[in-house]
């Protein structure tokens, strides 16, 4: 099935276009925004508005109809597949089929202070109602808070015996999160330690595609909650038993 | 809820000289009937379909009697007559009519005493189906109680199919109201064009096919989302009557019936809609149908600051017209909008002042509260803003229906997202902001007060002035919305007509008859 | 020069782009939003927000950098080249150079009910501080009003002797205008007419371009007022003499 | 400004405990210093540059102390005994000992009473300039004098070329305020970067010549816009003097200067840094520079709704350490913030008295005002939204510091069109809503009137506690932001030292003096 943006008819291929330009605002102006418009498959691009921002820039706001259609069908999703268990049913899986408390070591790391994500996961109290790992039976959790160098994040994992390392990154700006990410995956490697645990990331901007590229295990975004992420490193853990 | 401290003295003026002004126009009005009022009474008897050449039945019967007949009698006369002399009643009668080309004026006429006899088997049929929608509506909203503000969205593909596909989204995300836009040609027309239609400009056509088509795909909705959907159509224009029956038929809930509308935006002919206008809101009366009136948008052509007063002035006297109508003050969906120019100082103010002393002026009324229209442009992001401050206000003064500001308003009709943003918008604002009106007063001598109290006082003085030079003089003056308009220009004079002594409108007769044993 | 969108760094070629797609809102929606952000020559795009809309449609707001870029000095607009005059030195130009009234006629035609647009440009009061062509001496502004079919207009036009038609459009869906408008040029060229008027289209969505191209000539946008039109019209006139 | 009746003995409850919590962590202040209240002293004696590895000298010349030294008789000490030995003043000084490899504790100690007479004229260079430049500020705020709300926005591009340009678009487009972010991993430095950077993450790093770059940028456009543009950047972490001193030299207006916030969202050891804070608020006072605090923060961590009153408690202790570093009220930024969820009923409201709350508790404090940044999610229309609802807010409130919402701020830190709209969004409200506030007045019992006692009440509680517990175990605790700190955990406690008899700090004693006298 061939699918295109809808705005009030089907596969008319509406789309709404911001933008500044680092242009004056005037004539030639709006027609540059129409020939970006244009170079991003707009058919009779609208410019509906168009301001200056000061300072040699300006602001446009376009519609219009995309030629390109994207075929559904054929869109294939990196997901992680394994439906989400229940805290109960992760507490009786780790007694039944590991008989041993898992240990998971997370922290924000690099020079990233968010928390909040890694705490929702982690936390006791957890977060929008779901229970954090440090309250399921069968697991030590380890929060290691924000701001934590990969050097120590790695000497702490071998200190701990960690099974599952939980990495959270926020800031992308100028994509700081992937060098941070890429190191931590090079010093597992380094030390020997990459295929003896479970490693996975999260964060606003992390998705599990992006994570796989990346060598992680497994990647969580916005949303995630700690039965998701334990399901997964569990079920992991004992495929790998 | 009186938080203006209004004078409740200049109010019963204002009120007493509106009623004044709508007399004068109702003893015209009396006097006088319309095609497409006739045509509406052959509608309420059963007479529908169109013939071989796409003309709609009450069309192709009423130019039949202007032509061949006394048109001043009044259709139900004609019809009466053919009935009697066609052995086996409407359908029969249509289809030969339809098929062999006489003229209904061929029937020796009976005498006036008898229409009613004759026809009463075929306007019971109606009006008993009028009641029951009435009675439907009802046990619906007995189940499904609305409490607070009815938010009101409008869809307008053009094709009905579409439509109604964006319509289940909207209830979806939290629509109550839905209105299908009209076709932008169609006011104009002096028929109602038949059947179900997938092409329209700017909005699909009103046909009762397509009312029935939208009301059945709400009532579905309705019952999967626990909450009554209304649905509204428009019905001012060249056939105001005949849009309130097709509504009244289909189970509408709100139709937009308002002559000054037509007159000033229309450039429809004042006789002629003034007549039409009183018939149709009988029916609205009658169907418990909500009317909306266009005040609104005298605003987007004439200073929302300077010329508040002239939406409370007319406010008045569509509230006096629709009293005439035996409307009860529960069906008047009086309309204003929120059209200060945002960059003004204290717009705002202004704003909730006008909001707050409609709602407090006419407490019963289901106030139709419109978006900013005319200072949004293409920036999205402020329109989206506008709507957010629009929203406020609706939510502090407890309008009760709410028509949703789109965040395209200055670009295209909404797209199915435009509307789906613009619910989310309402709803953030009625939820975070629920009691804030209930918890502020207004300074005594403040902004909000005086701005209320001066609107106020220039309604007065425009109605005083009103009232002297006559409704049909003032809006030659171009009293509302900058606007003038002859008393004999614009479209559809020409289907106005004097009642002859013999003239008879039954339907009219048996309605009026019910509102004055009730 | 090249230039590209601007975010927070030159030619970072940021945008923000929006739209609705005709799926349930899930990883396969939002990998499908991806794709079509991809096919506008966005770059590594991030799906920043995803929500179902109801009834199988979902919303998707992506930003991104465009890959493209456009020729700065390589645009050329069909612009209108004549700076406008003065109310004050329009009419001595009519009085000196032409020596007579001239006489415009305009409306918003077909079923086309806005007359917001022309007022501002036609009536007495104007618009925003300038006065409407009815104030002009030596014009005579003939205004229609709204919803004037093109046979009535042509009619009024030969009547009044018009050297001028003013053309209204607002409304656009289905591109109702553009037909309106084409058949306006075609009847006055059946009249023999369209050589001897200016013709003159105006409203929301209306480019000098677009007009140009529908064999007006000229078009007139948002913020036009009566001076900018007159002093097009009555420079035309005089060299057209 | 009076409109909650809050009970002013409770009020003043808060603030005699705040100022006995306050005065307990100040005698422990006296008795410290730390490394970077050293090199500050260096700084204000002219010590700048970096040598060839790029130490910064402060910095080479304090590990210098403490390494081959005695730190704990002051900085100021060693530089008098370096300066009466070597024969032509400072900076020959600093090009022999970058260059030569020698320790500046070789040369022989005066007697602490010799230190004053021999950096006089070096401090007072530094000092004069400082009063320079706070009176060239005056001047330009008596030729461009502020009425209203400022805006502040951010720039954050990494690159300060490029923040110059998004700055002066922001001046322009209505911005009275910029603050440049700092590059994330700056506040964990225990050195402050030196020379211009163009290369940040999340942000550009504070240095001293980077502040003079901006500042004379928007000297410029404070010119060409008639307006006093004023520049903000971020004290609080390992350097907070140091970069107050850096501030105060280059005319910034505002400085982040928070303990609290190091503590909690730095995890900074709070001995450090609360003796830091001592020393650069003493700085900020000097120089005029209006100090913003972070309790806005707090509701990023903790929930708005049943934590607002940690914030009250902390904006009382802050105002209380303020005070001991003799900063007027008129320099006392206390932060608060926007962050309750917008799907909680009537969670406007809640804001609402928060924030007006704030304005009356602290009627002279130029209070900082912070949008909403946890609820924003990538929907940038809602986002924009609730910026519009936080706006009004602050008008309706007359906040003084308004730091502008960016519709992206769930996405990255802001593009020059988020900035611009931002602006756009903030202007309409200011206008349109200007005398809103002083319009309305709240109902009695009510639930804004609750709602801000409720939250006093609370406030008055936990000051209770924390000053039972002391503020050092009541941050072990967790008091603030839901998170727990040791105090001999985080960063920079092993640049803490206790002073000696024989300690001296010249420029801190020639304030103190400078107060006393004023
Ligand atoms: C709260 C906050 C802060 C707080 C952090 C407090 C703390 N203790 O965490 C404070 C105020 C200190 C702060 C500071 C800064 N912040 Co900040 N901050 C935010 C904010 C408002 C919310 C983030 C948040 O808490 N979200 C809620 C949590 C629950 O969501 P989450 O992190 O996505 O977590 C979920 C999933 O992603 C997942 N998850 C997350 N981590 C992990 C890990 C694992 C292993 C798994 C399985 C799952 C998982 O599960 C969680 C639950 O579902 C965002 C803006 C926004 N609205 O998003 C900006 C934001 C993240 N901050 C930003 C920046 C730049 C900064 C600063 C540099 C300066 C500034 N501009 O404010 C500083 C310095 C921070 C630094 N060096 O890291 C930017 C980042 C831009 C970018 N894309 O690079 C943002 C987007 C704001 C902006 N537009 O500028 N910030
Ligand atoms: C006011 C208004 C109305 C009023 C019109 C009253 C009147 N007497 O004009 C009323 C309420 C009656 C109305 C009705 C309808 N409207 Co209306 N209306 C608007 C509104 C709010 C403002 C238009 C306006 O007055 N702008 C101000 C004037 C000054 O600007 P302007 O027309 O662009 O004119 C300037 C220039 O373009 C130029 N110009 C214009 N004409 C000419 C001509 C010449 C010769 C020259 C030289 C220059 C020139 O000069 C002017 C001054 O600078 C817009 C939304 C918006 N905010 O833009 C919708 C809008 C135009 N309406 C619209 C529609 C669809 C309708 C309706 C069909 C139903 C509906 N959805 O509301 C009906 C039927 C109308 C019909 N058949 O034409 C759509 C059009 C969508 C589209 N692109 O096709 C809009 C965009 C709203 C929307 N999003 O749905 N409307
Ligand atoms: C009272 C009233 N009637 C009818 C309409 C719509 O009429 P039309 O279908 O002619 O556009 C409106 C539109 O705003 C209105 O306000
Ligand atoms: C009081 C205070 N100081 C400093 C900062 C910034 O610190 P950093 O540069 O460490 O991100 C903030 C940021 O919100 C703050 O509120």
């Amino acid at each position: 099935m061939k699918i295109k943006p809808y705005g009030d008819t089907l596969n008319d291929g509406k789309v709404q276009v911001s933008f500044t330009l680092p242009i004056e605002k005037n004539q030639k102006g709006v027609a540059a925004a129409k020939e970006f418009a244009k170079s991003m498959g707009m058919i009779d691009p609208s410019v509906v508005h168009a301001e200056s921002i000061e300072n040699g820039f300006s602001f446009y706001i376009v519609y219009g109809s995309i030629v390109h259609s994207v075929d559904y069908d054929k869109i294939h999703v990196e997901e992680i597949t394994t439906k989400s268990l229940s805290r109960k049913e992760i507490e009786s899986l780790i007694e039944n089929e590991l008989g041993r408390d898992v240990v998971f070591v997370g922290a924000s790391t690099g020079t990233d202070a968010h928390t909040v994500g890694i705490d929702a996961i982690m936390n006791m109290k957890g977060f929008a109602g779901h229970y954090g790992l440090e309250r399921y039976k069968g697991i030590q959790a380890y929060n290691l808070g924000s701001q934590v160098l990969n050097e120590d994040f790695v000497r702490i994992a071998l200190e701990k015996k960690a099974d599952v390392l939980l990495v959270s990154q926020t800031v992308t700006q100028k994509d700081v999160h992937l060098k941070n990410l890429v190191e931590l995956v090079e010093l597992l490697e380094a030390e020997g330690l990459r295929d003896k645990i479970i490693l996975i990331a999260g964060g606003a901007r992390i998705t599990h595609e992006l994570a796989k590229e990346l060598g992680y295990d497994a990647g969580f975004g916005p949303g995630s909650f700690a039965e998701d992420v334990a399901t997964f490193a569990i079920t992991e853990l004992i495929n790998k038993k | 809820m009186n938080k203006l401290n209004l004078s409740s003295e200049k109010i019963d003026r204002c009120r007493s000289l509106a009623n004044t002004i709508a007399e004068d126009v109702q003893s015209f009005i009396n006097k006088h009937s319309t095609v497409t009022v006739e045509r509406t009474v052959l509608r309420l008897l059963g007479v529908d379909g169109v013939d071989e050449f796409g003309v709609p039945m009450p069309n192709k019967i009423v130019d039949d009697i202007v032509k061949n007949g006394d048109i001043t009698l009044g259709s139900a006369r004609y019809m009466a007559a053919a009935l009697k002399n066609s052995s086996s009643g409407m359908e029969d009668f249509l289809t030969a009519y339809s098929a062999n080309g006489f003229s209904i004026c061929d029937y020796p006429l009976t005498t006036k005493a008898e229409v009613e006899p004759i026809l009463k088997p075929y306007y019971e049929k109606h009006l008993d189906r009028i009641r029951a929608n009435k009675k439907r509506r009802e046990d619906y909203l007995q189940i499904y109680p609305r409490t607070k503000t009815d938010l009101y969205v409008i869809v307008a593909t053009g094709n009905i199919d579409e439509d109604v596909i964006q319509a289940v989204a909207a209830a979806k995300a939290g629509a109550d109201i839905i209105a299908v836009i009209r076709s932008t040609g169609q006011s104009l027309l002096d028929f109602v064009p038949y059947g179900k239609t997938t092409e329209g400009f700017g909005g699909t056509f009103a046909t009762q096919e397509n009312f029935r088509i939208m009301r059945n795909a709400l009532d579905k909705v309705s019952e999967e989302e626990q909450r009554y959907i209304k649905l509204v159509n428009y019905a001012s224009g060249l056939c105001m009557p005949e849009i309130a029956c097709m509504g009244a038929l289909e189970r509408l809930d709100v139709l937009l019936n308002d002559s000054m509308y037509g007159i000033i935006f229309r450039d429809i002919n004042m006789q002629r809609t003034f007549i039409d206008q009183y018939f149709s809101r009988l029916i609205n009366a009658y169907s418990g149908i909500i009317i909306n009136t266009g005040e609104d948008n005298y605003l987007t052509t004439s200073d929302a600051v300077t010329e508040a007063h002239t939406v409370l002035a007319s406010q008045f006297i569509n509230e006096a017209f629709a009293k005439k109508a035996h409307l009860g003050e529960e069906l008047m969906g009086l309309g204003h909008a929120f059209e200060i120019n945002p960059d003004i100082e204290n717009g705002f103010l202004f704003e909730l002042a006008q909001a707050q002393m409609a709602r407090e002026i006419f407490p019963n009324a289901p106030l139709k509260y419109m978006p900013p229209t005319k200072h949004i442009n293409g920036n999205i992001f402020r329109a989206y803003q506008q709507n957010t401050m629009f929203n406020m206000v609706t939510t502090m003064t407890d309008q009760t229906i709410h028509l949703l500001g789109m965040m395209t308003e200055a670009i295209h009709t909404p797209f199915i997202s435009d509307r789906f943003l613009a619910i989310k918008n309402a709803k953030m604002i009625q939820k975070s902001m629920k009691d804030l009106g209930a918890e502020i007063e207004f300074k005594d001598g403040g902004i909000i007060k005086n701005r209320a109290e001066q609107v106020l006082d220039e309604a007065l003085d425009l109605l005083y002035k009103i009232n002297s030079d006559g409704l049909f003089a003032s809006l030659e003056k171009g009293v509302f919305a900058d606007t003038k308009r002859p008393i004999d220009g614009g479209k559809g004079l020409n289907g106005v007509f004097k009642k002859s002594d013999e003239y008879i409108n039954i339907v009219s007769e048996k309605m009026e008859e019910f509102f004055n044993e009730n």
